[in-house]
């Protein structure tokens, strides 16, 4: 309909087609230099072969691709990668939930601060964060002197492990999720509450069948972006994994920046490619499902 | 000596009404946006709440829910005060102007809502749900999504889905205001008839005189707040109280004039005006004032005022006249024949009205 | 007035490796301004290279031998003797590393890390490790890091393996002990402030950072050899191919491997010197690897380089799972 | 717009997962206090030399202003560029806009790690590597994702009649957009400029391996700083940005009302 | 012999409208919005767009300025075809439904926006802007911001913005479906004015029958994107051409019956009908019908029907009387004139009206 305001101006010497083309040829020229190209690229690069010693030549062979995908340990890590990340945007999600929920009710400077200090983690340098993480969870940390004023005898390690990856990633992805959650909130009107309270419902009725239904959008959207996040993180699996946590995101670091087998990195990064392509698809469906 | 119930003392004291509002209030920062308001609703009676917009109706609507606290007051039902009692626990039904149906839920789901929170066995809900539909005629559209009905048709799903828990106290937001004429006929009629129906205490708010007037045994006509007036359409049509509620129920005519020893001057004219000193506004109702071409035979039962046309517009029903006399433009209204020709503008007239149909009012 | 780039270390090695070297080398070549380009680690520098393979900024890189190796091979370095540097006359014979492009500009040696607060007594052994006291209390970098590979090595050794090329089971079993009381295998950053804030008491490290953290922590960290000895790690200087400023970078590399310069970074920062010419100062000479050559077990980094992923393998299946 | 209370249950709620999410934070604050020479909780000394030694540290200063100078030529030419493709994509109806905006988008997806690492190989060749237009254009692929998208909502969400009349009263397409669209969609300039400055400004990765030696971002120049040394001095700079942007966040709200528009 | 200009032909050929639309036709896929639409506007004429929701009044008026191009069929203004001309090269002004200002510009600058886009220097552009502020009596208001102001008042400077480039033609689309009763009559009557004065050729979109019969020199009653009538108000109220216009245009009693050989029966009542044969529609307007408590003279010259109420409903204005008759439900109303009682539900009564009231139409 409004195409009109444009394409009426200039119906004899380019059509809406040839505007559009002009408007959108910066923007495709960033995106073919800085991404398909680059990918192109990688695709190329995870074909080449390395030496032993770790020297990258000019031939060409699958034997990355046959190694990687013969290796359990490669279908482990893809595995597991996937499985944590499933379980990182679930915990994100539920803590999530109450701060976005809350963020939309308030409003005003109060909810400017709160805003702000949402995006905060995101402000800190990683390994500052995780300097912070230690303080509370190590074995001398607040928690584990909490638990054992109470009583506890070991308490059970926080970090250097899974536990700690799940911990400090959950925290970190949060301001994304709380972004997405009140993206999708849009839609839940304060009239639709009252209604049901004046139908009968009590708030926790309400909140199971109006509020969650209605926001399954943003949830979906901010699952959807979290998951993507979490399977790509390496700097804080790095950081508070103690180098026991292996995930697909910090293999592509060690092969891309320490041991700099490049085209095993390539090979991997394009798995990571693939997995996120799948995720898409399910969170289409998911939308489509809920919509 | 028959001693009282405690109940019933309860009740004497503190109104005689189904429904009773005492003294409810409502402050927003320094701004009261509903002042005082005392009320009674007697069972099964259905009260329109009439007044411009930013007059108070929704918010004392929302505070009888119990969607929003009032500052002072309270709101009585069946002799208990349902201060504090959350709207899940009120019975009431509410019709939001917006309809407010679950986006999300077909049809059938919304109507059956209300039941399935009262714990009503899933196919006792789902067979009364397909009841109160059949009722506002939307059979068929069971397993619809609110977004795939037009505007009227989710107006009657509202109205099914406050109906079908059988609220003791029905309110409807101004539920008709989005519909055309025409199917806002039909809707003000069917509701009417449920409401009597089922015998159900319900308060109607809009801003449509045309529309409180005809379907209400009361009118509350309210103004920045306050209640400026409680009757039956009839004597708020007939005997507006203040100035206000006869400009705002109805057309009307506005004269301004001077009152002294109990008679007041305006447009030339002497109105008899008991008890008035100073500025005055007479008002009469277009539709009650007599339009004959040339002059009229002098009549003292009547007021008359000569004049000549300034417009003259076919609307319809009714013929407007715009007539220029005593100083001031008069309209006059009155039912089209059919066949009549319109008087040119210039037309020297007279007009005339009974002194039972002029209202004297203190200028604001 | 010549722009000469050098990439090598970041952190301390920039600090300590800008005033000893190339503040004294500008000062004495007035038309050079060198820029030192830091990087993490020596991976980093040939990563960077690669990628600038056809128009390089960099001319000279100071890196590990191994990973000097693959650059060598992939074509990116000047090959550096007498006729580019004449200083190379001077250094020890096992400086000059075959078939690489780069010569040795630095030798450090692993050693074992301990909190003096915590750990009264120098360990005598790297098996103090797997001490029950320091369980939860020992922060090694792990394979594919140098320093654990270097820590296997050595275990192997001591446990009777004879040919790490072609077996490292009896490193790997010693590793095994030590694992449960890992508290990380990455520790950040490095290895050393865990261990000075007393997060950590014992960990495997390089020598030169070690003698500096003693020095910079008022002694809170100590450095010690023990019984079962150490490995040298080899930085080699490397001239980059085609590189813009490749007269003032043969320059640099002749001063950075004679004696001068030599003496004053292992004065500053206890690596010891690859020039067999250069007049330390016996309290430097004393805190290098020089004074305990007898402990020193020769590892052939180039040879290892092709067995690496291998010993991952094993360290990921065996070493790893005992830990967590 | 909202007006019932909010329920305790839900105030203790969030009350708690704000407590999990700043936790980290909470500890930093008083370790860039420290007068330690090693980041420690609780320190052992107090003092406010490492805000002292961010200013006292050229390369640290030099970087910030490195990092400022790029997020707003990134900002800008992200608003430049990304402007015309979002006004393609949302009023010229093409026939295949769905699947181009996925494709423009599409870069948000890739682990910047991935991404970085592709970038690096295909920009140095071109002499991109080190320079601040490199940084400009690696920034540019993640942040334009981001102003599209934004930039899309805003103008789908103007109520097109107003462009209408003025075109019924003889403004010409040009005029319409630079006299009525553009200031109308001001709150959307404004959240996607706040958005590319952050974007841009916060980088890390990308910007690890397109720094060279004569230029380096705050956040690369931090990482480097903190990969090797573990003085408070990182902490303190992560705790004058929280404040510095809470600052500015508040000013600019105040003035133009920057979060109302923000997330909607 | 007198050559014809070129331009004469071309009028004489495409019409005689100042505005003429011919064949006007729009597509969507496979819906037909506006449908073969055929009109001619004199200048200085107001014609009344009329039709319920989603009949094609405002795609029709969106094809006139020029914002939707036409599927097929052309718009001629003063004899020239506008065809591919572009809407800011129509002269035409645009009043939305929705007022349209510009948000972020003052009162001034909204109405000066048009003289500026047409270069009248600075200066003159507003002043020329001021007077019509004060036209439309706003002045005082010129720098308040659209959002500062009440929708009255910012539907008044929608149409100021429009009146003040003088355009050849003025489109307005629905301007006043969000005031409320009080504040649209007055409106209309200020459009009216401004028009008549400015002597300009307008186009008024309203569903509302009233107001359309009341603003315009003539009504076209839309339906299902065609024309059904063009006519004036009398003439599309006095007679309507079908079923669909009778209906729309005022409130009516619909009867079905059957014809055959000129005479046709309904509710036991016998009608004229030439021309008819087979199921009809036979319509009365409410209002047109007499009510009489009990029974009534026989009376040739009227049709006569005896009934009972139904329901009886008191509306300010007019009393509306629901009567069982003739095996069906029969509406009238009548003028209130004060005081009289309303006839109880169970009364008998007799309807009557004149034949000339009633109309005839092929069912459909
Ligand atoms: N949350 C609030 N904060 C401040 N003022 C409010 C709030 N809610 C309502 N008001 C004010 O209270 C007054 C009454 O509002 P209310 O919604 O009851 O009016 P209304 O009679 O329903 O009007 P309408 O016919 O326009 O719906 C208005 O002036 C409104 O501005
Ligand atoms: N862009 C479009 N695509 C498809 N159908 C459309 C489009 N615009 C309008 N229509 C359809 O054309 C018909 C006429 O629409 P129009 O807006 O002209 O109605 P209208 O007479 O102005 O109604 P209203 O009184 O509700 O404003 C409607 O049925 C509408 O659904
Ligand atoms: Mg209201
Ligand atoms: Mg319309």
């Amino acid at each position: 309909m409004s195409a009109l305001v444009l394409s009426a101006s200039a119906p004899r010497r380019l059509g809406a087609l040839g505007t559009a083309s002009l408007l959108l040829a910066p923007i495709a020229l960033v995106n073919a230099i800085g991404f398909l190209w680059p990918v192109v690229n990688l695709l190329r690069m995870s074909f080449r072969e390395s030496t032993a010693t770790g020297a990258l030549t000019d031939v060409f062979s699958l034997a990355t691709w046959s190694a990687t995908l013969q290796d359990s340990f490669t279908l482990d890590l893809i595995a597991s990668s996937v499985g944590v990340s499933l379980f990182i945007t679930l915990l994100t999600l539920l803590a999530s939930y109450p701060i976005a929920l809350y963020l939309h009710r308030s409003s005003g400077l109060w909810r400017t601060v709160l805003m702000v200090l949402v995006v905060a983690p995101l402000l800190t340098s990683a390994v500052v964060r995780t300097y912070g993480w230690i303080a509370i969870l190590s074995d001398r940390g607040l928690v584990a002197n909490a638990l054992m004023a109470l009583g506890m005898a070991e308490p059970p390690r926080l970090m250097f492990n899974l536990t700690g990856v799940i911990i400090g990633l959950t925290e970190i992805l949060m301001p994304y999720m709380i972004l997405a959650l009140l993206s999708g909130f849009g839609r839940l009107d304060p009239r639709l509450e009252e209604a049901a309270l004046t139908l009968g419902a009590t708030p926790l009725k309400t909140f199971w069948r109006v509020v969650v239904p209605l926001t399954a959008p943003g949830m979906a959207l901010g699952s959807l972006l979290c998951f993507v996040l979490a399977i790509s993180s390496f700097v804080t699996p790095k950081l508070l994994g103690g180098g026991r946590v292996f995930l697909l995101a910090t293999e592509i670091y060690d092969q891309a920046i320490v041991t700099l087998n490049w085209p095993l990195a390539a090979a991997l990064s394009m798995i990571v490619l693939v997995v996120f392509g799948a995720a898409l698809v399910l969170y289409s469906r998911a939308l489509r499902h809920i919509a | 000596m028959i001693r009282a119930e405690p109940k019933e003392i309860q009740r004497m004291v503190q109104g005689h009404g189904f429904l009773s509002l005492r003294g409810l209030t409502r402050r927003y920062d320094h701004f009261t946006a509903v002042d005082d308001l005392n009320l009674d609703v007697a069972r099964g009676e259905l009260i329109a709440f009439l007044g411009p917009s930013g007059c108070g109706k929704t918010t004392s609507l929302r505070m009888i829910a119990g969607l929003v606290p009032s500052t002072s007051g309270h709101i009585v039902v069946d002799g208990k005060d349902l201060t504090g009692v959350p709207p899940y626990r009120r019975d009431m039904g509410l019709v939001f102007q917006s309809y407010a149906l679950f986006p999300h839920m077909d049809i059938l789901k919304n109507v059956a809502f209300g039941l399935d929170m009262r714990k009503v066995p899933k196919k006792v809900a789902l067979e009364r749900a397909r009841e109160a539909i059949a009722m506002v005629r939307l059979s068929g559209r069971e397993h619809h999504r609110p977004a795939q009905l037009s505007g009227g048709q989710q107006q009657r799903v509202a109205l099914a889905r406050a109906l079908v828990v059988r609220p003791s106290i029905l309110l409807l937001d101004e539920p008709l205001s989005n519909l055309d004429a025409q199917l806002r006929d039909e809707m003000r009629t069917e509701i009417r008839d449920i409401q009597k129906r089922l015998g159900i205490t319900a308060i109607f708010v809009t801003h449509d005189q045309m529309e409180a007037l005809t379907i209400c045994d009361k009118v509350a006509v309210m103004n920045h707040g306050r209640l400026e007036q409680l009757g039956t359409p009839h004597e708020i049509y007939e005997h507006p109280r203040t100035a206000f509620v006869a400009g705002f129920v109805g057309r009307i005519n506005r004269l301004a004039g001077r009152a002294s020893g109990g008679i007041a001057q305006a447009a030339g004219i002497t109105f008899s005006a008991p008890g008035f000193e100073g500025e005055v506004e007479v008002m009469v109702r277009p539709h009650r004032i007599g339009l004959q071409a040339g002059s009229a035979p002098a009549d003292s039962s009547l007021h008359q005022l000569a004049g000549t046309v300034v417009r003259a517009t076919f609307a319809g029903d009714i013929l407007e006249y715009e007539v220029a006399a005593g100083g001031t433009v008069i309209k006059t209204e009155a039912s089209t024949r059919g066949g009549e020709a319109l008087l040119a503008p210039g037309t020297p007239v007279t007009l005339s009205w009974r002194p039972r149909d002029t209202f004297v009012y203190a200028a604001s | 007035e010549t722009n000469l780039t050098v990439m090598a270390y970041s952190g301390l090695f920039q600090e300590r490796y800008t005033k000893a070297v190339i503040e004294p080398f500008m000062k004495a070549h007035p038309d050079i301004k060198v820029t030192y380009f830091p990087l993490p680690s020596s991976a980093a520098m040939l990563g960077n290279l690669r990628a600038q393979k056809a128009a390089p900024q960099a001319d000279v890189v100071i890196m590990d031998v191994s990973v000097s190796k693959a650059g060598t091979d992939e074509g990116l370095y000047t090959k550096i003797d007498e006729t580019n540097a004449p200083n190379v006359k001077d250094l020890y014979p096992n400086a000059r590393i075959p078939d690489v492009a780069g010569v040795a500009v630095t030798f450090d040696n692993l050693v074992l890390l301990y909190n003096t607060e915590i750990v009264k007594e120098a360990p005598k052994s790297w098996m103090e490790m797997a001490k029950a006291p320091f369980k939860g209390k020992v922060v090694i970098p792990g394979v594919p890091d140098i320093q654990g590979l270097s820590l296997l090595l050595i275990l192997d050794k001591a446990n009777g393996g004879t040919d790490y090329l072609k077996s490292v089971d009896k490193g790997i079993a010693a590793m095994t002990e030590i694992a449960p009381n890992v508290q990380t295998w990455d520790p950040k950053p490095e290895v050393y402030a865990p261990i000075v804030t007393g997060q950590a008491a014992l960990g495997a490290g390089w020598n030169a950072r070690a003698q500096v953290n003693s020095d910079l922590s008022g002694g809170k960290l100590k450095a010690t050899i023990p019984q079962e000895g150490t490995v040298f790690q080899i930085n080699t200087i490397n001239l980059v191919a085609n590189a813009p400023a490749a007269e003032a970078a043969k320059t640099f590399v002749n001063y950075a491997l004679g004696r001068e310069a030599q003496k004053s970074f292992t004065e500053t920062m206890f690596y010891a010197p690859t020039n067999a010419k250069a007049d330390i100062s016996a309290a430097a000479l004393e805190r290098t690897a020089v004074s305990h050559l007898d402990k020193v077990m020769p590892v052939d980094w180039i040879a290892l380089a092709k067995v690496r992923d291998a010993i991952g393998e094993q360290w990921r299946r065996r070493v790893l799972p005992a830990s967590r | 717009m909202d007006e019932r209370p909010v329920s305790p249950a839900l105030k203790i709620a969030a009350g708690a997962m704000f407590v999990f999410l700043l936790a980290p934070l909470l500890v930093i604050v008083p370790i860039s206090f420290s007068g330690d020479a090693y980041m420690a909780f609780p320190p052992e000394s107090w003092s406010v030399k490492w805000y002292g030694a961010i200013f006292a540290n050229p390369a640290m200063m030099n970087a910030f202003w490195v990092s400022f100078a790029l997020a707003v030529v990134v900002t800008l030419v992200s608003l430049a560029v990304g402007l015309p493709a979002a006004y393609a994509l949302v009023r010229l109806k093409l026939p295949g806009a769905e699947i181009l905006s996925n494709l423009f988008s599409a870069p948000l997806l890739l682990p910047t790690i991935v991404l970085g690492l592709a970038i690096l190989l295909v920009f140095a060749p071109l002499g991109l590597l080190g320079t601040f237009q490199g940084l400009v254009a690696a920034h540019l692929v993640v942040t334009l994702p981001y102003a599209v998208r934004v930039l899309s909502t805003a103008l789908a969400n103007l109520p097109l009649p107003v462009e209408e009349a003025a075109s019924t009263l003889g403004a010409k397409p040009l005029t319409v957009f630079f006299r009525v669209t553009l200031p109308m969609m001001r709150s959307g300039l404004v959240s996607t400029a706040a958005l590319c400055f952050l974007v841009s400004f916060d980088e890390v990765v990308l910007s690890l391996f397109m720094t060279g030696p004569r230029l380096s971002t705050l956040p690369v120049a931090m990482y480097h700083h903190v990969e090797q040394q573990a003085d408070p001095m990182a902490a303190s700079i992560s705790v004058l940005l929280v404040v510095l942007t809470l600052v500015v966040v508040v000013v600019v709200d105040r003035t133009v009302g920057l979060t109302r528009t923000f997330v909607k």
